[in-house]
């Protein structure tokens, strides 16, 4: 994934000199996992831009970066260290629009690898997107793949409005799908079915889509098939996709790395009862990380949800 | 006058402060600006309006015309001299507290009653001028100036930045982070940090304990400068050199312009609990408009008919103004929808519908 | 409530030396809504502390004293302004015992005015209470009448784990409640239902309640007859007294101030369609602020939940 | 020696750098402390321990015995000559790059192992010592260590409190917010920073244009001392002088040491993506050990002998504390549950409860 988000970056870059990244370790370095490799050579350090060690100031300078007319992607290195600049995401980059009808816009980017199940640090395996979800003005995409990622990272970049992009960590090595070469935009907003089912949908992104993935090849031998739905856009989500879904397998199973009080599988449970309550046949399980602070790596396995994890709620959510 | 010289000149280890006129309005300084009479009646009548503007949106207020309000009694000269420096391309990042920047920046009267009885409307700049809406949150609004003066610098413009706010928000985590990328990057920002001597009801003294505010400029690598900010000339100088050295590629500046304010915080403060009579009358002998009302006289522009001419045409402008401002419409339901993304997503078309349709229903 | 909050504050400081109070204008000028009142004059400006104007230092710097061994209470002056904190609060407070397995503790308790319809000035009517309920460690307290105002205040203060305690901007001045002199504690955790009903039950809270209560009046007339429940305690949330009324009423409507998607709102309803999905007459329907900022005042009317919303969505619920 | 010299004496406006043994070996200073050969000794095995304990970290990371590990190579002297300093009930809030401080003060080194294998048990410190967990979001605990401060004050406590960070650290704005804290309440802080002319691949000009680093105390109001970072004994007389001034209530120090990352930032870094073999050699130069081995030669205290039993305490130490990290059993689901509150409320019981079937089915 991680080359084909250096694609999309690249690619973006070419195509318009207002597109300019920035972050901690971006430039020199090529970022920490790589992501921006090459860039700072190929576009120059006014456009690749090493910044000091200030995420509140890098996406506050971000905004006034874009409204002044450029598209900027920020990094933060780790989602665990955007919480500095919540108050600049919240009160200032969600509401620029808004606040003056329009006049002043955020077109910006920022980029985050995002969440665990890698033995990192403290601090180093946060998924809270539900934070994010819950701010007007604000997209927050999640790509699985390498080919999703550079579609989703292109739209992103090209949309008016600011994008909270996450990189799941995981999955940066991972996955050696293919993708075509030219620049390609997966439009934001959109869910993909990716795995066809009849006996439940399981809705997911990010790094829970293979896990899902493999729950569900385990399935088959219990001869259930859950369709899976990889949300792709957390916000504004694809409740169509969702809701057709439910109505055709009338149980629900989401799948995230967050903690379950308040994650964003709260929401989705919650509209989907209040949308299509009587097509439900179970009640909606949701598999996540528990309420508690991730556990540091010597038992973080216990605390993301896994294939076993996941058919033992399947298994209950057919029950019924 | 030459380039940097007052920057160099009044640092704050000097501890030495640019005043160009004192109390009594008389010149004090070898730095008098060579301004026409045009402009210094612009100035003047700039300040006389500011007062009378903020005097008429204290009484709205009242009245129940206008929510709260945050009056700017006493800082029209800081205010009025920065805002004449400021040239054509220029962006500006104002401050809560601060009717005679936006009104020396020909932003409407009528927008800024508007912003404070509650309409998002107040927030839009007219046509060619570059003005963020001012942020709330103290200090949040610093990196977006020194965004916009980053961006300047990629796109080779040769542009100033003027970002202005008051002594509490230099204790702010984004002041520090701001004013260290503008040393960084050798943005093109002039920061002018209204030294009114309280953040509510906490004095300059308990916001930190640096002797000066404009010290401050030194953690960053680049000059501070205080000026007397009750002396719009001062002011005036201050800023426009260190607008002119930002649009040369030279560098941030911090201005630190000593001032007061003479009001409440907000209308629903009470002064009183927290500082003396005394103190206020102290700094009432140091008002900006009376001693430039006196340098101007003695300049033989000031005269009792100018005066009143000045004082018809702030009347009937302000009495416009609040008669357009309370004209306006308040925002339809559509229009708080439609601004949340640039394409309305479908749940909130339907938020927005189902509130319509709700609205109409109780109507009928 | 002011009085009740500034007599808990003045009993707790009473009892215990190890309280501490600091914020912006929380001494000399007596909080900016007078809930520190008289404070500083008996306790001396070494427990009542104005500090500069810098949340995150505010925050951060009680965490140090917390773990010292005091007992802090910190005020954000409005809700709009505690998000600089975020990262203090999630990353530090709400983790600390954790980190060192108990053996440095964080008893602070952040007070904090929140919401809206008072016709206040941009970023001063944030509801934005889910952002905290998702963060393990963290308790989330909301009073609804002085009475409880001082009791959870008071049981806030001598818990020995952070807590936000919000208060309702809107009841400052409002309800003439009478309460106890003396100190007395409201516990943590447990939901109170405020007004009995065979109906369907309304779970609300702060500010909410007497709206949801003016709804359940007006329902009378039309022979409904509302169960209100008012949280107190957002985090951890009184799941039992929930879900027995739910099993009792079958319908559920949640009212709350902050916008729908991913609201605590979310949480409720997925967790009670988890519990408690066949006991479900009709959806669980949300009268909640839009996914929108909070308009200005002179459109802020739009947006609040109101008895005619609350009307409108209990009929629909009762369609069904 | 009196109080206040060397902080008075090497202010960054001086730009002079306290150095008491020059890369040679050699005394440059008058300031020389007055330390007992057990002290002296003691500094020289702790730096050559945490040196080893250094190298076997990344060994064991190699092996997959470890996580992700901080490498702390060439910065043994400022952490062992601070932690020399630190009285019995001071405060400490360590970097997290600290390895030496942690030794000197006495924090088992199995603990440190432990954390970085990923127990969180490594956090705990042993009893009667008072230090906060490493914060892994940089910057983040100077206000915690600021609170400390205020809290010792409120108690009336005669105790001081080091916060070490380095200076990627300085551009936060809870650097910021924390020392002006500090600067207004006279806290009984000393903010040491390990200027090690790196965060990651940021060279330390581009984190910020101040000159030095030790400057941004002004904007505080109190003093910065530059010290040579690499010189145990200089840390030691600024840090020593700057704890007494802390306990004598005269309020709080910026000291900039002054030294250099050896080594990759972390085992996942590659450093050599950013910076040159070259300079790397040249700080090889000023390695802290090395120049103290000399001095205590010179002194008569090392020989061979001593080298030699020094070396075979540390081999044995850290081979003990390996063996002991490496038996630590990990974290059981309840743990990992039962700090999240003081008392676990149901749904975290009935997570756990959950968890801790499925794990056992999982397991039948
Ligand atoms: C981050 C933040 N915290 C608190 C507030 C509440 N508040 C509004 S104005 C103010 C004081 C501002 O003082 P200063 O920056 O000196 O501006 P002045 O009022 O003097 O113009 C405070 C605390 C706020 N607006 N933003
Ligand atoms: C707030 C925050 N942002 C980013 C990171 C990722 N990160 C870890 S260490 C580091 C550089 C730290 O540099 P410095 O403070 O100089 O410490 P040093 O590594 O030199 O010891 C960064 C960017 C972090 N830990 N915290
Ligand atoms: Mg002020
Ligand atoms: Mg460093």
């Amino acid at each position: 994934m991680v080359q084909a988000l250096n694609q999309a970056l690249s690619l973006e870059m070419e195509r318009d000199s207002n597109v300019i990244l920035l972050g901690e370790d971006v430039g020199v370095d090529g970022g920490v996992f790589r992501v921006s490799e090459g860039l700072l050579r190929k576009y120059g350090n006014s456009r690749v831009i090493d910044t000091p060690l200030a995420e509140s100031g890098i996406i506050g300078t971000s905004i006034g970066m874009a409204a002044y007319g450029l598209r900027p992607i920020a990094e933060i290195q780790f989602m665990g260290f955007v919480y500095t600049a919540f108050n600049q995401i919240l009160a200032h980059a969600a509401r620029l629009r808004n606040r003056t009808r329009g006049h002043y816009t955020v077109p910006l980017v920022i980029r985050m690898p995002y969440g665990g199940t890698v033995k990192a640090l403290e601090h180093h395996s946060e998924s809270t997107e539900a934070l994010f979800c819950q701010i007007p003005g604000l997209k927050v995409v999640v790509p699985s793949t390498p080919y999703d990622a550079k579609g989703l990272l292109a739209s992103s970049i090209r949309d008016d409005d600011p994008v909270i992009f996450l990189e799941p960590k995981k999955l940066y090595r991972a996955g050696r799908q293919e993708f075509p070469d030219n620049a390609y935009e997966i439009p934001l907003g959109l869910a993909k079915i990716v795995r066809e089912g009849e006996d439940l949908t399981i809705i997911a992104w990010g790094s829970m889509i293979p896990v899902a993935q493999q729950a569900a090849e385990n399935m088959e031998k219990e001869d259930i098939y859950p369709e899976i739905i990889d949300l792709r856009t957390l916000s504004p989500m694809d409740r169509d996709t969702i809701i057709q879904s439910v109505k055709k397998t009338g149980r629900v199973l989401i799948v995230h790395e967050a903690p379950k009080t308040c994650g964003l599988g709260a929401e989705i449970a919650a509209f989907i009862n209040e949308e299509a309550l009587f097509s439900l046949e179970a009640p909606i399980l949701r598999v996540t990380g528990y309420d508690i602070t991730i556990p540091m790596p010597k038992s973080e396995d216990f605390y993301f949800p896994n294939p076993e994890r996941i058919r033992y709620a399947i298994n209950k959510i057919m029950e019924f | 006058m030459g380039y940097q010289i007052v920057i160099e000149k009044f640092q704050p280890s000097r501890n030495d402060i640019l005043q160009v006129i004192d109390e009594k309005g008389q010149v004090q300084s070898e730095y008098e600006p060579n301004l026409s009479q045009i402009d210094l009646k612009k100035i003047y009548s700039l300040m006389v309006t500011a007062r009378a503007a903020d005097i008429k949106a204290i009484n709205l207020q009242r009245q129940g015309r206008m929510g709260t309000y945050a009056p700017n009694q006493g800082q029209e000269g800081c205010q009025v001299g920065a805002g004449m420096a400021v040239q054509k391309n220029d962006w500006v990042f104002p401050h809560f507290r601060d009717l005679g920047l936006y009104l020396t920046l020909g932003f409407p009267l009528k927008n800024s009653y508007l912003y404070w009885m509650g309409h998002e409307l107040g927030n839009i700049p007219p046509k060619g001028l570059n003005i963020f809406p001012m942020a709330v949150p103290v200090a949040s609004h610093i990196p977006h100036a020194v965004g916009a003066g980053m961006a300047a610098n990629i796109k080779k413009h040769k542009i100033a930045v003027l970002c202005c706010f008051s002594d509490g928000a230099t204790s702010g985590g984004d002041f520090h982070e701001a004013l260290n990328f503008a040393g960084v990057f050798k943005t093109p920002n002039v920061f002018l940090c209204y030294n009114n001597q309280y953040a509510i009801s906490l004095p300059r003294k308990n916001q930190t304990a640096a002797r000066t505010l404009a010290q401050k400029a030194n953690a960053y690598g680049f000059s501070g400068v205080m000026v007397d900010g009750n002396d719009p000339l001062a002011v005036y100088v201050a800023t426009k050199e260190a607008l002119d050295k930002a649009r040369q590629g030279k560098g941030p500046t911090l201005i630190e312009a000593i001032t007061y304010r003479m009001g409440d915080h907000t209308t629903s403060d009470d002064a009183s609990r927290y500082r003396s009579k005394e103190e206020v009358e102290e700094w009432r002998k140091k008002d900006p408009i009376q001693r430039f009302r006196i340098y101007l006289k003695n300049k033989g522009i000031w005269d009792p008919d100018y005066e009143k001419s000045v004082q018809d045409q702030t009347t009937s402008f302000i009495a416009k103004s609040t008669e357009e401002a309370e004209q306006t419409p308040s925002a339809s339901i559509d229009n708080i929808f439609q601004y949340t993304y640039k394409d309305m997503p479908p749940h909130l078309k339907k938020q927005r519908d189902e509130l319509e349709l709700f609205t109409q229903e109780k109507k009928s």
